[in-house]
């Protein structure tokens, strides 16, 4: 199950369940389209109360990285569970794993954005 | 404990949840921590997704099959398939390495496989199938968590 | 839709619970109404369990088998041991009559399968073993659930 | 899980979890002992927490229920799910039934009790 919403510039995306090749599969477009309505500046990956990934969620982010890349887009992955955690630092996107508040990450990124 | 179980299914992705649901009820009596439970599910997930999208690109009828056993605290796995079977198992097991970019696999199965398990082996006949074996030992209850 | 899983296991007492658990699972797709649910999962308990305690006296090593069948909304399963057997299968299904009720068993097991099961039957052979097989219907999804 | 609370000479056993054979066979004798300490009057079992139950539970609730009757002890079976009201109606066990709090049946029991 995806829950999307759009603050401004921002996708947040929360997930909850258990991500699979299945259930990637089922949401994959819906996602993509909110990240096509627009200029995305960020697509936040909120994972609190997901509870169960695989690889195809890489493959699902990946994928939403590559939608994101026109715009130059970040991506943020919230509060993964330990397991997922190491399953994103395998595939090389621990640098994008935040842990709080939708909040806090959306400081973050007002910050940078206003630097810029 | 002693335990064994062989669970079969024809290959549609719907079973991709069955098989980490039987899988994991059946190390429940190992009384494993939240971490233990969610790596062995993840292998269990990457290894039966595998054979239902390669081995059989769905097919719907030809059968996955899962084998596991428990010895004390090491359970030994196979997941088998007698699908499309598996060119070059070392390109197949390189990270980031995958066959089907457009259905965004990631080609991290094998990675988190091998780094979740103890121990991992593949046997591949293209055309004939692959067989992937795991074990994966659980830590020993406490005393203190026996208390709970 | 259409799906097929066997599912075989040992026989301790531990196991009653994972065939509970596989098998609930399998038919989640049907999206079977609470009742529904539990009702399967009890005709399940009660045949695996019997095959357990009275085909095999829970020995540890011989195998139970449940095979089950997705066709559209109806599930057909069997269960099977190669266990003691039913001398006499009618007074079996007698409600109230067991043969071990120094364990306990209250003899309700065939009288419960019965009833929530839409067709139930029995196959036995003293020392070679026993079959029980089994169909239910389930409700069609109806707009309204879907729209949850 | 079976929690054992004794009221005057009423044995309140709440189960959670799931009742088959094999949770049977691990919970028979704690609650057996419990109704061999005094003279108990009653055993109320209460199930609004308990997720599943097949034949075995009926077992128990009639082996108690012999284990009660030197006493002439009651039997109340409180709040089962639809499908296990089915399971003991089958079983004859249906005027055992009741729906509601346990102090509900208390108050019964204690009403029955004065007017003996
Ligand atoms: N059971 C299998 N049958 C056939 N090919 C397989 C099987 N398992 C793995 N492979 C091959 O190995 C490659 C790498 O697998 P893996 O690391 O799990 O990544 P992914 O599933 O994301 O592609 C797959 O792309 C596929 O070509
Ligand atoms: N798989 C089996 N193998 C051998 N005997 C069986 C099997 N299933 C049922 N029986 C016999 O049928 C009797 C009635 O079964 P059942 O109605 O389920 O009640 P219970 O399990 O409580 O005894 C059992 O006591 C046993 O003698």
């Amino acid at each position: 199950m995806a829950d999307i919403i759009q603050i401004d510039d921002i996708v947040v995306v929360t997930l909850a369940g258990e991500l699979d090749n299945l259930e990637a599969n089922k949401i994959r477009s819906t996602i993509s389209s909110s990240i096509f309505t627009g200029t995305v500046k960020a697509v936040i990956w909120n994972l609190s109360k997901l509870g169960f990934m695989d690889s195809a969620g890489i493959g699902l982010i990946l994928g939403r990285m590559r939608d994101l890349a026109p715009y130059k887009g970040e991506t943020f992955i919230l509060n993964p569970s330990p397991t997922m955690e190491k399953i994103f630092s395998f595939s090389g996107l621990a640098s994008n794993i935040r842990h709080g508040s939708v909040d806090s990450v959306l400081g973050e990124i007002g910050g940078v954005l206003h630097e810029k | 404990m002693r335990n064994e179980m062989t669970l079969s299914f024809v290959a549609i992705e719907e079973n991709e949840a069955l098989a980490r649901m039987a899988l994991t009820c059946f190390i429940t009596p190992l009384d494993p921590t939240l971490e233990e439970i969610s790596e062995f599910k993840t292998i269990v997930s990457e290894a039966v997704t595998n054979s239902i999208i390669h081995g059989y690109n769905c097919d719907g009828e030809s059968l996955v099959t899962i084998h596991a056993q428990i010895d004390g605290q090491k359970v030994s796995m196979t997941v088998e398939d007698h699908g499309e079977g598996i060119f070059d198992i070392e390109q197949a097991m390189e990270p980031m390495f995958t066959t089907k970019p457009l259905m965004e696999r990631s080609g991290m199965g094998f990675t988190i496989m091998e780094s979740f398990s103890d121990h991992l082996s593949v046997e591949s006949t293209p055309g004939n199938g692959t067989i992937v074996r795991f074990e994966k030992m659980f830590s020993p209850v406490t005393e203190a968590s026996r208390m709970r």
